[in-house]
């Protein structure tokens, strides 16, 4: 049963030109959309390094958006395609990592689109809140328990030991 | 004027009320404390109007007092006030871009209803720049020259007086038009409104200025195919279509039209929307600039089979101004500036089929009547039905394809006034009875409502309501042989059957067809109805999100003659600032190699759409050209041993917004 | 092609050279009709203007019938039942209201809606699934010189026009054509044929009639062709009524399914033509002789 | 003056990078000439109880290899870590996870199931598993845990220097001892190897072109190398340039794509996510389906782009396994 108080937790990459404005007009047009998202400008979706994106899940979000402008219309001529083949790979890759693959989105948003800002960001806030926290630094933390014992602790093992050999 | 390296990080963060616009629904004061708080905070503010002059003062202040060598402003959108603070922060004796912005009222207080949620997503996005901050070196910009040359792309009214202004000022232009001639709509109008001065009259000697100008290379029948470069430096293909005849020397006599081996002119004749007829060699309108002849590929025999007896060439003699070896042309020019001007295409009435258009021979639209109307029209300026009769009774339909969710959902804002002023020219040629079915008369511009007064006390009947249909089926005796309107008089509060001889569609204005293509080669955008998007719809209203690239007239969404000049002067202006000038100053975001650390693998090179890196083979390393590179930062995605770097956009930069928005809980 | 078929009262009634004519030139396309074992009233108009939640209920449970069958399409010939049945779906799915009282309802005999079966009228699926080019192959007798005026009526466009557009459908024209017949201009090809009304306020209702059949015989038409019984029936049976107050009139009505199985070439009597007031007859043939003379 | 002692121990280990200090050849020799071995369980009898008697930071340097799966090595990392002034991380085992971080992809019972159950060569009908506790002549014996998750050493310990490579080659090996001895060395917790990829050594570099576009990808037994032309042009998946100089291109030599075990350059947080980011952007295919094509010939992303640096990576294990498992009985 998802948690309905669970406030997931997005990261988005826009683009300067097409995304970002489109969600500036969200906001010209006061559009109300869920306060989960938080935006990260980029000059174009093609800036957007995988290294943030599994970063961003490493540090806590539960999901990640980018937006760019639509195939054909990125104002750099091709960038957006570059980003298109890298989120393909990614979701492949994320798939194999253990990480349901609707928490990483790539959508193509106009400068003239504000309202698909707003329908995305709920969407996949209502989206992620189903899937349920995806809590890595927590996990991180549980993962290493198991190795952090203390050096005293270790040393009563050694102490041990040596009783034993003795 | 910049920290290096080393120097102790200290950052002044300011948050701005907007006045309520963001502290309506963020709490300012609580952010402000919180980020007082964090490492490397010195000052930490909130004020009413971090853009007033006063707000802008504080900044400057504080960074003399508080040696600040960070600022961090959270307002509104960097699209928007980013260069004000900027220069804020120069002025303070800064580099300017030790300085980030935080946008909490378009991505935060407009956008969410719960304050809290809302004042924590501040304190986030605060948290993020105040980290990113951290890594921010002082930068110059880059300035690059202006070349002093205009494009502007159609030669329309907007683009005319564009054309004429630059050139005026002593700027090289070059007009591209697709039609034959320039003139685009206003060259088919008969009066214009509200004066009802005579549209040939007004406009007739600005094409002829265009056409002379010594500053104006005007080419006609002919499209833009490429555009290449970037403000200031643009490198345009231009394709110029062949008409089969020679511009230099053709002299606009028509000897070659009279001669045609066609002896009637059978063709249907673009100018007069069909009404009219035409022959395979023509002139578009007695006012065309350039005054010369063109050849449609598509009626001459010549053209299309090769056998005719040319009895134009015969005619035109020694001129020898018809030249059937042309052949298309690819040309190419540079400028610095480019205006878009590429008006609209008007609603067609067959996409509403219960207004009959192209069934009932009566139903005609405002763009053909008005060439109905005109005394260069097909039938000499008599308006008369197709049968030849006079019409006794008139009507006219308003917002035919416009302020509709079936068709199109704006305002035309020219309809009203138009009909109006072909209303009053229906009543003067034929004395007929008028009647204006209309939504809401829209009346705003300057002696326009007291255009609709006059056109009150010429006996013209108003009726307020969606008109139903036009049909041709009588219920009454007075009804047969005439078209009936049935229509919903709203202020009657009764539907209505109203029996006249012709209806006037006042069809509106919708973006052109290939309006998609001609975005995607000027790298312009589109608002969601498909005109072409303007930088801001209030501060920079011909701007486009390119630079250099400026937009005027009804292209950018519907207007009237006055406002369309007003734009093409305002874009002319733009363009002049910049040419001026002389240089414009580019964000300095370019992408740059490490050297010493590239191991000169090449990922990076086919990853450039603009082929700012080479390959240095010397050097085995990557080579990024400053000036090509605009800033996209994709290779710095790609360069897979981290040795590509973008200057305002670096890795440590994004990846501590990154840690920044995430790791304030 | 199976089809699940709902007639509702009308093709059992008035309607009735309706479905006589509709099935035989189904089978003759090799479309399969089956009957909804146990269907009931529809509810019609009246049913949902005096309660909305109990109509639905009623259509809903032919719906649930359709479904519990397995039928993918239900084929409603009636516009009346087109209507409701549609808007039943469309009611269940909008309301949850409405989507309760159906649930509850139904439950009660065991049955369920999920809305999986779409609700067809017969036009469309002889246009849009079987084709006008497989129809145009079965047609040995083309309607030659035959004018018709093809009408619609109101219903089966609004509000829902699913197959075809609110204020100017085609379908049939386009399948008149495929028959040979020549369609007239005829403008008020949905407007209302004046439905009950012709009982209820005669002279509104008759004078509604009046005009579609006074338009059709201005416009040349030798025929006009329905696809509702309720239009065929108006347009049909009120001549004299109508002759008395405006004069003649005289045009004969048919369903369009009569048409398409004279192009078919399917013996006359299956066509159930005789059973109309005003006798259609093809217009090589005025001079009295019967329509479709093969048998 | 005594010479400097130093410790050579191995966790996780396929003893390749044992095998790389014998590789050293004669140069060995010199090396003994300037250390004493103090411990090296593999070639030498020293004892655990050797080192415990030590002094801390008694050691010189301490050269661990190995990733750090069970309770034993956790405990001979700390100790290690204790006893010497340089802990190295040796091998790609130890700086990144290695082969064994792969693990990483499996629970602990989905590992013994299948070593000690359901691998084909496996005859164990008492289905015996490894224990962590058993009675020998009548006295408890401690054995190691195997634990949940694969670490680097530096996930355990503090590490001072990195020695990347499976296995680090004999010149990175005693170029790194050279450095300790004579105290030239770069700041605390660098990697001893070039801080470049490995295109920069790649004795293919000058074939590569400068319009790469992928039509597809292969993987080396699907092709037959050209063995002068970059791999990545021959649509052969080569990490050289997501992967660091220093081992001379040994495999690109030998006409086999590099598979990245000398890890990232110090730039690159995650190397699997930027090789990635590289390797796709240059897919020539332009809509999803035809991308996605493509993108089949790598049909197991994790184990290529991270096949020596899962547990280092951004990720490190997969996401949904559990933190703790029920211990097997």
């Amino acid at each position: 049963m998802p948690d309905a108080a669970f406030q997931p937790r997005i990261v988005a990459f826009f683009c300067n030109w097409c995304t970002y404005t489109a969600a500036d007009l969200a906001g010209v047009s006061r559009f109300k959309y869920a306060p989960n998202v938080r935006v990260v400008r980029l000059m174009c979706s093609g800036r957007v390094d995988p290294q943030f994106i599994l970063s961003a899940f490493s540090q806590g979000a539960d999901g990640v958006l980018i937006g760019g402008c639509h195939i054909g219309d990125c104002h750099y001529s091709e960038g957006n395609l570059k980003t298109l083949r890298r989120f393909q790979m990614l979701r492949r890759l994320l798939r194999g990592l253990g990480i349901d693959e609707r928490r990483l989105r790539l959508e193509w948003i106009s400068a003239a689109e504000g309202d698909k800002v707003r329908v995305i960001v709920n969407e996949m806030t209502e989206q992620l809140r189903a899937l349920g926290p995806l809590g890595l630094p927590g996990r991180f933390e549980e993962w290493d328990r198991e190795a952090g014992r203390t050096e005293a602790e270790a040393a009563g093992s050694e102490a041990r030991e040596e009783a034993a050999h003795a | 004027m910049n920290a290096g390296a080393g120097t102790e990080i200290r950052t002044g963060f300011y948050i701005c009320h907007c006045g309520q616009n963001i502290a309506g629904v963020v709490d300012c004061p609580a952010v402000a404390e919180y980020v007082a708080r964090l490492p490397s905070v010195v000052v930490s503010r909130d004020y009413k109007y971090m853009c007033s002059d006063p707000g802008q003062e504080l900044i400057k202040q504080d960074i003399r007092e508080h040696n600040l060598n960070r600022i961090v402003v959270a307002s509104c959108s960097p699209l928007l006030h980013e260069h004000t603070f900027r220069h804020a922060v120069e002025a303070g004796g800064l580099n300017p871009f030790l300085f980030q912005m935080v946008n909490i009222r378009e991505h935060d207080s407009w956008v969410h209803t719960d304050h809290a949620a809302a004042t924590e997503k501040a304190k986030a996005l605060a948290y993020a720049a105040v980290r990113r901050v951290r890594f921010h070196t002082a930068l110059e910009t880059k300035r690059v020259s202006v070349h002093p040359d205009v494009l502007v792309v159609g030669g329309g009214i907007a683009g005319i007086h564009a054309s004429l202004t630059l050139a005026n000022a002593g700027k090289k232009v070059f007009l591209v038009e697709r039609e034959p001639s320039i003139g685009g709509h206003m060259a088919k109008f008969d009066k214009t409104f509200p004066t009802l001065d005579c549209a040939a009259c007004i406009l007739t000697p600005k094409m002829s200025a265009v056409g002379a100008h010594e500053n104006i290379t005007l080419w006609s029948y002919s499209e833009v195919v490429k555009v290449e470069g970037y403000v200031g430096n643009y490198q345009v293909t231009v394709k110029r279509k062949p008409r089969y005849v020679n511009e230099e020397l053709c002299i606009g006599c028509q000897e070659c039209i009279r001669a045609c081996v066609y002896k009637e002119a059978k063709f249907p004749d673009e100018f007069n929307v069909g009404m009219g007829k035409r022959k395979p060699i023509y002139i578009p309108f007695p006012q065309a600039v350039p005054q010369v002849v063109v050849i449609d590929p598509a009626r001459c025999l010549q053209v299309k089979s090769g056998k005719c007896k040319q009895t134009c060439v015969e005619a035109c003699a020694d001129r020898r101004a018809i030249d059937f070896t042309q052949r298309e042309e690819l040309v190419q020019i540079k400028v610095g500036n480019i205006i878009v001007t590429t008006g609209f295409k008007l609603f067609d009435a067959k996409r509403i089929p219960q207004y009959g258009y192209g069934v009932y021979p009566n139903v005609v639209t405002s763009i053909e009547l008005e060439r109905l109307v005109t005394s260069s029209g097909p039938t000499g300026g008599e308006l008369l039905l197709r049968d030849g009769r006079t019409p006794q009774s008139v009507a006219f339909i308003l917002c035919v394809g416009s302020r509709d969710y079936r068709t199109n959902r704006w305002c035309s804002r020219t309809c009203c006034m138009h009909s109006m002023k072909l209303a009053q020219l229906v009543r003067e040629h034929t004395g007929a009875d008028v009647t204006v079915f209309y939504l809401d008369i829209r009346a705003p511009g300057k002696g326009c409502e007291e255009f609709y007064d006059k056109s009150l006390k010429d006996g013209i009947q108003f009726v307020r309501g969606r008109v139903a249909e036009v049909t041709d089926w009588a219920v009454t005796p007075e009804e047969e042989g005439k078209l009936v309107i049935r229509a919903e008089d709203t202020l009657a509060g009764l539907v209505r059957r109203i029996p006249v001889d012709m209806i006037v569609l006042a069809v509106g204005m919708e973006p052109q067809s290939d309006a998609q293509d001609l975005r995607r080669l000027f790298n312009m955008s589109c608002g969601t109805e498909g005109w072409f998007l303007e930088k801001h719809p209030k501060l920079a209203p011909v701007s486009t999100f390119t630079d250099g690239v400026f937009i005027a007239g009804c292209c950018q969404g519907p207007k009237d003659i006055p406002d369309s000049i007003a734009q093409a002067g305002a874009a002319a202006a733009e363009a002049m600032a910049l040419i001026d000038r002389g240089y414009i100053e580019q964000e300095p975001n370019t992408a740059y190699v490490v050297e010493e650390d590239c191991s000169g693998c090449k990922s990076c090179i086919p990853i450039c759409p603009y082929t700012a890196i080479t390959f240095d083979e010397a050097k085995a390393k990557a080579c990024i050209n400053p000036a090509l590179c605009k800033g996209c930062g994709t290779c710095v995605a790609a360069c897979p041993s981290g040795s590509i770097r973008q200057h305002l956009f670096e890795d440590e930069e994004i990846m501590s917004e990154i840690e920044g928005v995430l790791s304030h809980a | 092609m199976k089809y699940s078929y709902f007639p509702g009262c009308s093709l059992k009634g008035l309607g009735r050279a309706y479905e006589e004519s509709l099935l035989p030139v189904m089978r003759h396309l090799g479309a399969e009709m089956n009957e909804l074992d146990d269907w009931n009233c529809c509810g019609a108009t009246a049913y949902m203007s005096v309660d909305e939640q109990l109509a639905c209920v009623l259509a809903a449970r032919n719906l649930a019938l359709a479904e519990k069958a397995g039928a993918r399409d239900l084929i409603t010939p009636c516009s009346a039942c087109y209507l409701v049945l549609n808007k039943t779906k469309h009611y269940i799915e909008d309301s949850p209201a409405i989507r309760a009282a159906v649930e509850r309802g139904l439950g009660a005999a065991g049955l369920k809606c999920e809305g999986t079966t779409s609700v067809r009228h017969p036009l469309d699926v002889l246009v849009n699934d079987i084709g006008l080019d497989v129809i145009k192959e079965k047609v040995v007798r083309p309607l030659k010189g035959l004018k018709v005026a093809p009408y619609y009526g109101c219903q089966v466009v609004r509000p829902y026009a699913t197959f075809d557009d609110a204020w100017n459908p085609t379908t049939m024209d386009r399948l008149l054509t495929t028959l040979g017949a020549e369609v007239v201009h005829y403008p008020l090809k949905t407007k209302c044929c004046g439905a009950s009304l012709t009982g209820t306020l005669p002279e509104i209702g008759l004078r509604l009639t009046y005009i579609l059949l006074k338009e059709a015989v201005r416009r040349g038409a030798d025929v006009i062709a329905t696809i509702c019984p309720l239009c065929q029936f108006n347009l049909d049976a009120y001549h004299h009524q109508i002759e008395q107050r405006w004069g003649p009139v005289r045009i004969p009505t048919v369903y369009f399914t009569q048409l398409m199985g004279i192009a078919f070439g399917l013996p006359a009597k299956q066509l159930a033509l005789g059973r109309s007031f005003i006798p259609f007859r093809m217009p090589s043939a005025k001079a009295g002789e019967a329509v479709a003379p093969r048998t | 003056m005594p010479k400097p002692r130093i410790a050579i121990y191995w966790c996780a280990s396929c003893g390749g990078c044992e095998e790389a200090f014998v590789d050293m050849a004669e140069g060995i020799v010199g090396v003994l000439e300037a250390v004493d071995i103090a411990f090296w369980p593999v070639a030498l009898d020293f004892k655990k109880s050797d080192v415990r008697a030590l002094p801390d930071k008694g050691l010189f340097a301490a050269f661990v290899n190995g990733a750090v799966r069970t309770s034993e090595q956790e405990e001979m990392a700390r100790l290690l870590r204790r006893k010497s002034r340089h802990l190295i991380a040796y091998g790609a085992c130890a700086c990144s996870g290695g082969i064994p971080g792969l693990a990483n992809l499996f629970t602990r019972e989905q590992l013994l199931r299948f070593v000690y159950e359901d691998a084909p060569t496996v005859s164990n009908a008492a289905k015996t598993r490894p224990q962590t506790a058993c009675m020998d002549d009548g006295r408890e014996l401690e054995l190691p845990e195997l634990r949940n998750v694969v670490r680097t050493l530096d996930q355990v310990v503090e590490v001072d220097y990195y020695v990347p490579g499976c296995p680090p080659t004999p010149k990175m090996t005693q170029e790194a001892i050279g450095a300790l001895l004579s105290g030239k060395l770069p700041a605390r917790g660098a990697v001893l190897a070039p801080d470049m990829a490995l295109c920069s050594e790649c004795p293919r570099r000058s074939s590569k072109p400068t319009d790469l576009a992928f039509k597809a990808f292969r993987r080396p037994h699907e092709a037959l190398i050209d063995p002068q032309k970059c791999l990545l042009a021959q649509g052969v998946v080569c990490m050289g340039p997501a992967t660091r100089a220093g081992c001379d291109a040994a495999c690109p030599a030998g006409n086999m794509p590099c598979t990245g075990c000398m890890g990232p350059t110090s730039r690159v947080r995650d190397q699997g996510a930027k090789m990635l980011s590289s390797l796709c952007a240059s897919i020539s295919a332009r809509d999803d389906a035809a991308i996605g094509s493509v993108l089949d010939g790598i049909p197991d992303p994790v184990g290529t782009f991270y096949r020596y640096g899962l547990p280092k990576s951004l990720i490190r294990r997969k996401a949904d396994l559990p933190a703790q498992e029920a211990a097997v009985p």
